[in-house]
């Protein structure tokens, strides 16, 4: 784009500051009315691939789960969130990982932090009866290709999180020195990157798992059949 | 770029005349080389020989097929030292096909397309090395332990065939352990150079002594590898007081890449500025960033990114540095 | 020059010799920051080419209706919408990629080559060769795209279109999809490009004037 | 997650620098990059509108958008395109020399892929009016300093006996390539640790 492209141009006849107005209020509308035509018509489809993208998440992270659904601190008490408050809404949320009967049998935490590069999303499985970590997986990540997003491709890594004690706290060690069941082995050649996800899952284990209620605690799941038990994520 | 530029004949810096030529300056930087070289081969075998002279060999070429004055522009031998400097500063196990591939993609992405020598905004050695480290991120910060083979035996990735991968056993260098592990190496080992690194940056000693026969020789500016190793020795003194878990001056100094780079890279002269204060400046900006890097990056080392970040910077601080033309105004930088 | 003859060279000046990317050297945003795949790199073109299309097409059809002080405003209206329906429409129809590209969609409003030809091209000419403008820059623009993203993705991950192309031991140029990559492939591209127009020149110049010439550098 | 004020300031500044990895920006930075004193000026020219921007964007982000999201694009590149104007009017206003400085750039700006950019990012990572406000700053500085970066370099390089089939946008594009080369370097500063 030249400037001068850009100069209005002053030589031709004027028009009307009506006509101007009502040009750009017209433009207005209908682009509008389109905008809110394609929202309705693909907010279906792209709820339900978000749904979907959770619904693999937290079973993947909590093994064995049958049915999820939102949880939040409401107080004192950890309740079923219905519905998200909109795009703006922010409260933070966990996933209670139900098996079949409606019975709480995990919680799949998601987190976030910086990594290497940029942001990292998490999300871990948590079994608070057994106080273990029991999966994770990174969902969001632009850590650098071929080194750092191992914590996505590495199965030893990301298997190292399938059974991982958080007595006394969880702990990342060299590659191949794990000696205890609370330790976690880094990625050799991408030791930041696995220190991210370590930081992040921490610092989000010391905010919420310490406090979540054990399974017979916790609020079950209410079995609708047509309920669909995921409205929307925010990963 | 516009053509409505006037071409002026002008010549590159730098502008003052010194009766040494670029090739006897070449001579004094490869003899201040050798004992380097000796050292490589001293603690990781003939391997060392192999990988620095692949790398050469891919320069050479470049520069002979590439460049404008072909074969006999390789008279001044400034492409055989980008080669031997380039090699110096790669991991000894590394596959000799990513040596070569290092030495051409540093004549050309550093030098051949800015005009050849003197016009190079980079230095072509590190620009192989940025780019190669880039590429091949995990075979690039693969470190063999000194004295792990025989003399003659090479590591197994070293004859890797082109574009496949070899795993690679590795070590960690002195930073990588103070940082990764918080274990720090003593300075006997780092002066004498019996660590892991790459092939250039084993012994302190044989390194400043090369530095001193430069600087008695004249054959570079002693301004900016003594800004350089100053303000590094200055900046983690006050870091490591203020925080206690960062590693001691002296480590910061005599481990890594700090003195091959401060006394071979930095000092390049078409790369660096040529007034005396800009190299003071382009020395502790160096020194700046270094500190910065190995401290709180991600990174355990970070010479070769200071220098090519500087090397950038020179033309500013060139200019700003510039002694004032007499007859004209005061001209602000900006 | 018939009506046929000028529409289709219309179209076609896009796709060579008026290039957005490799001879214009426009929307060079998009042009690096989605190209480390060949895929992604496809499906940002075609948005590219929907949005210019769409847009080129209907800002064609109001040009006489348009008041010149506020077309830029207008114009930027017109863009943001069509990217938005193409934002939504790919989120829900490939949300894999749509991640990936993420910013990138929105991006494509601020593509300077969709206002360029809105204000060069589309608001001065009939909506059929405003149409056959834009297919043929958005064609252009798509295929520079694919090629810089075959060629990073080939030797950046080993791989075109997501598919193994050496086997598990390829070590692959992990620079080539990473930023510095972008620019040195398209900067080594356009050498590659000048060097062939030179020499097709200096051929040219060589047959006009049969003298010996000093060969170019 | 609070993401630490020193941590977005320098990713933004050096670590994702906006032009050199996250390609935005791109056409004044091949354009206006060729005399160091418009490159400066643009980039702090720039830098302000980004900061503005960022300003109304979390505005619109807290009061407007949760209620209609899908006016976020068209609301941002309103804003954009007025802040842009009323700058202009502003500084022609206050310093007629400055303005008469910057010239034809101001306009250019509303095309500048970085300002929207930004609005876009700072949204999707969810920044704080503060945090916001820093990142901006951070990724105008960014933008200068790149810009000016280059400024040096083409300045210097012009004066070099290039081959010609290099000088242009390919050169300025391999220029580019390791500058960003170099920046990576930067890789995770102050990551979040500090």
């Amino acid at each position: 784009m030249s400037a001068r492209q850009l100069d209005p141009g002053t030589t031709e006849p004027e028009a009307g500051p009506l006509k101007l107005v009502a040009t750009l209020t017209i433009a207005g509308l209908l682009s509008g009315v389109a905008i809110v035509g394609a929202w309705q018509t693909t907010r279906p489809t792209i709820l339900a691939y978000q749904a979907q993208v959770l619904k693999a998440a937290v079973f993947k992270v909590v093994p064995g789960a049958q049915g999820l659904q939102r949880l939040a601190w409401q107080g004192q008490t950890l309740a079923a969130e219905a519905d998200p408050g909109g795009e703006g809404d922010d409260t933070p949320v966990v996933y209670g990982a139900y098996d079949a009967s409606g019975a709480l049998i995990g919680y799949a935490i998601p987190a976030e932090g910086a990594g290497f590069q940029d942001k990292i999303g998490l999300i871990y499985g948590y079994d608070p009866d057994a106080s273990k970590i029991v999966g994770l997986r990174v969902l969001d990540s632009r850590e650098t290709p071929g080194l750092g997003d191992k914590i996505i491709k590495d199965q030893e890594f990301v298997h190292g999180w399938d059974d991982l004690s958080t007595t006394p706290s969880i702990e990342l060690v060299a590659h191949g020195k794990k000696a205890a069941p609370n330790q976690v082995e880094a990625i050799s050649g991408a030791t930041i990157s696995s220190k991210a996800v370590m930081r992040i899952v921490s610092g989000s284990y010391a905010d919420w798992a310490e406090r979540l209620p054990k399974r017979a605690d916790a609020p079950r799941q209410e079995i609708t059949p047509a309920a669909s038990p995921a409205k929307e994520v925010a990963p | 770029m516009s053509s409505e530029n006037l071409r002026l004949q002008v010549t590159a810096a730098p502008f003052t005349h010194s009766p040494r030529t670029t090739a006897a300056v070449m001579r004094d930087v490869s003899l201040a080389l050798l004992p380097v070289l000796f050292a490589a081969v001293w603690y990781f075998g003939i391997v060392a020989i192999l990988v620095v002279g692949t790398a050469t060999l891919g320069a050479v070429l470049t520069d002979a097929v590439l460049g404008r004055q072909g074969w006999a522009g390789l008279k001044d031998g400034s492409a055989i030292l980008t080669g031997v400097l380039l090699g110096l500063t790669l991991p000894p196990g590394i596959p000799l096909w990513m040596a070569l591939l290092g030495g051409v993609a540093g004549i050309g992405l550093g030098k051949v397309v800015w005009g050849g020598l003197g016009h190079n905004i980079f230095n072509p050695a590190l620009v192989g090395r940025a780019f190669l480290q880039a590429a091949f991120p995990i075979t690039l910060t693969t470190w063999v332990a000194p004295g792990s083979g025989s003399l003659v035996s090479l590591p197994a990735s070293t004859l890797a065939v082109p574009l496949l991968h070899v795993d690679a056993v590795s070590a960690a260098t002195p930073l990588g352990l103070a940082k990764f592990q918080g274990t720090l190496t003593a300075v006997g080992p780092l002066l004498t150079g019996n660590v892991a690194g790459s092939l250039g940056e084993t012994s302190a000693i044989i390194l400043l002594a090369g530095g001193a026969y430069l600087m008695w020789r004249r054959a570079f500016d002693w301004r900016i590898p003594a800004s350089i190793i100053l303000t590094t020795a200055v900046l983690q003194a006050v870091a490591s007081a203020i925080w206690p878990g960062l590693a001691p001056p002296q480590m910061m100094v005599f481990s890594g890449g700090l003195l091959l780079g401060a006394i071979y890279m930095a000092t390049d002269p078409v790369s660096s500025p040529t007034t005396p204060r800009g190299a003071w400046i382009f020395g502790a900006g160096i020194a700046t960033l270094v500190v910065l890097i190995r401290n709180w990056g991600g990174l355990p080392e970070g010479v070769m990114y200071a220098i090519l970040l500087m090397n950038a910077a020179s033309p500013l601080i060139e200019r700003a540095t510039q002694p004032r033309v007499f007859g004209r105004d005061k001209r602000r930088l900006l | 020059m018939s009506q046929s003859d000028r529409t289709a060279e219309e179209l076609l000046k896009g796709l060579w010799k008026e290039n957005p990317t490799f001879v214009q050297v426009l929307g060079m945003c998009p042009a690096l920051a989605v190209t480390n795949s060949a895929v992604n790199a496809i499906v940002m073109g075609l948005a590219t080419l929907f949005v210019l299309v769409a847009s080129s097409g209907l800002v064609s059809m109001l040009r006489h209706f348009i008041p010149k002080q506020v077309r830029i405003s207008t114009y930027i209206v017109i863009i943001a919408t069509f990217v938005s329906v193409a934002d939504l429409v790919l989120q829900a129809t490939l949300p894999v990629v749509h991640k990936e590209l993420g910013a990138f969609i929105p991006l494509i409003v601020v593509n300077c080559l969709i206002l360029g030809r809105q204000e060069a091209f589309a608001a001065k000419n009939t909506v059929k060769l405003a149409i056959a403008d834009a297919i043929g820059m958005g064609l252009g623009f798509t295929f520079a795209l694919t090629l810089l993203g075959v060629v990073r993705e080939i030797l950046g991950s080993g791989s075109l279109f997501g598919m193994a192309l050496f086997g598990p031991n390829y070590e692959p140029w992990v620079v080539m999809i990473l930023p510095p990559g972008g620019f040195i492939m398209l900067g080594l591209i356009l050498l590659v490009f000048s060097w062939v127009k030179q020499r097709r020149q200096a051929r040219q110049a060589r047959q006009a004037d049969p003298a010996p010439k000093v060969g170019v550098a | 997650m609070t993401a630490n004020l020193l941590g977005i300031f320098i990713g933004s500044l050096l670590v994702n620098n906006f032009v050199l990895s996250y390609f935005l920006g791109l056409c004044p930075f091949f354009g206006v990059s060729g005399k160091l004193q418009t490159a400066f000026r643009l980039g702090m020219a720039s830098t302000f509108v980004m900061v503005v921007t960022s300003l109304c964007a979390s505005l619109l982000n807290t009061y407007v958008l949760p209620y209609a999201p899908y006016l976020r694009l068209i609301s941002f590149i309103l804003v954009i395109a007025s802040t842009v104007q009323f700058v202009e009017m502003a500084i022609k206003k206050l310093s007629p020399a400055l303005f008469k400085a910057l010239g034809i750039f101001l306009p250019l700006i509303t095309t500048n892929c970085a300002i929207l950019g930004l609005a876009l990012f700072q949204t999707s990572r969810g920044y704080n009016l503060i945090q916001g406000l820093v990142f901006a700053t951070g990724a105008g500085l960014g933008f200068t300093l790149a810009l000016v970066l280059m400024a040096g370099i083409r300045e210097e390089s012009e004066l070099a006996d290039q081959p010609a089939v290099v000088r242009g946008t390919a050169m300025t594009l391999i220029a580019a390539g390791l500058l960003s080369l170099a920046f990576m370097g930067f890789a995770g500063l102050f990551g979040g640790e500090a």
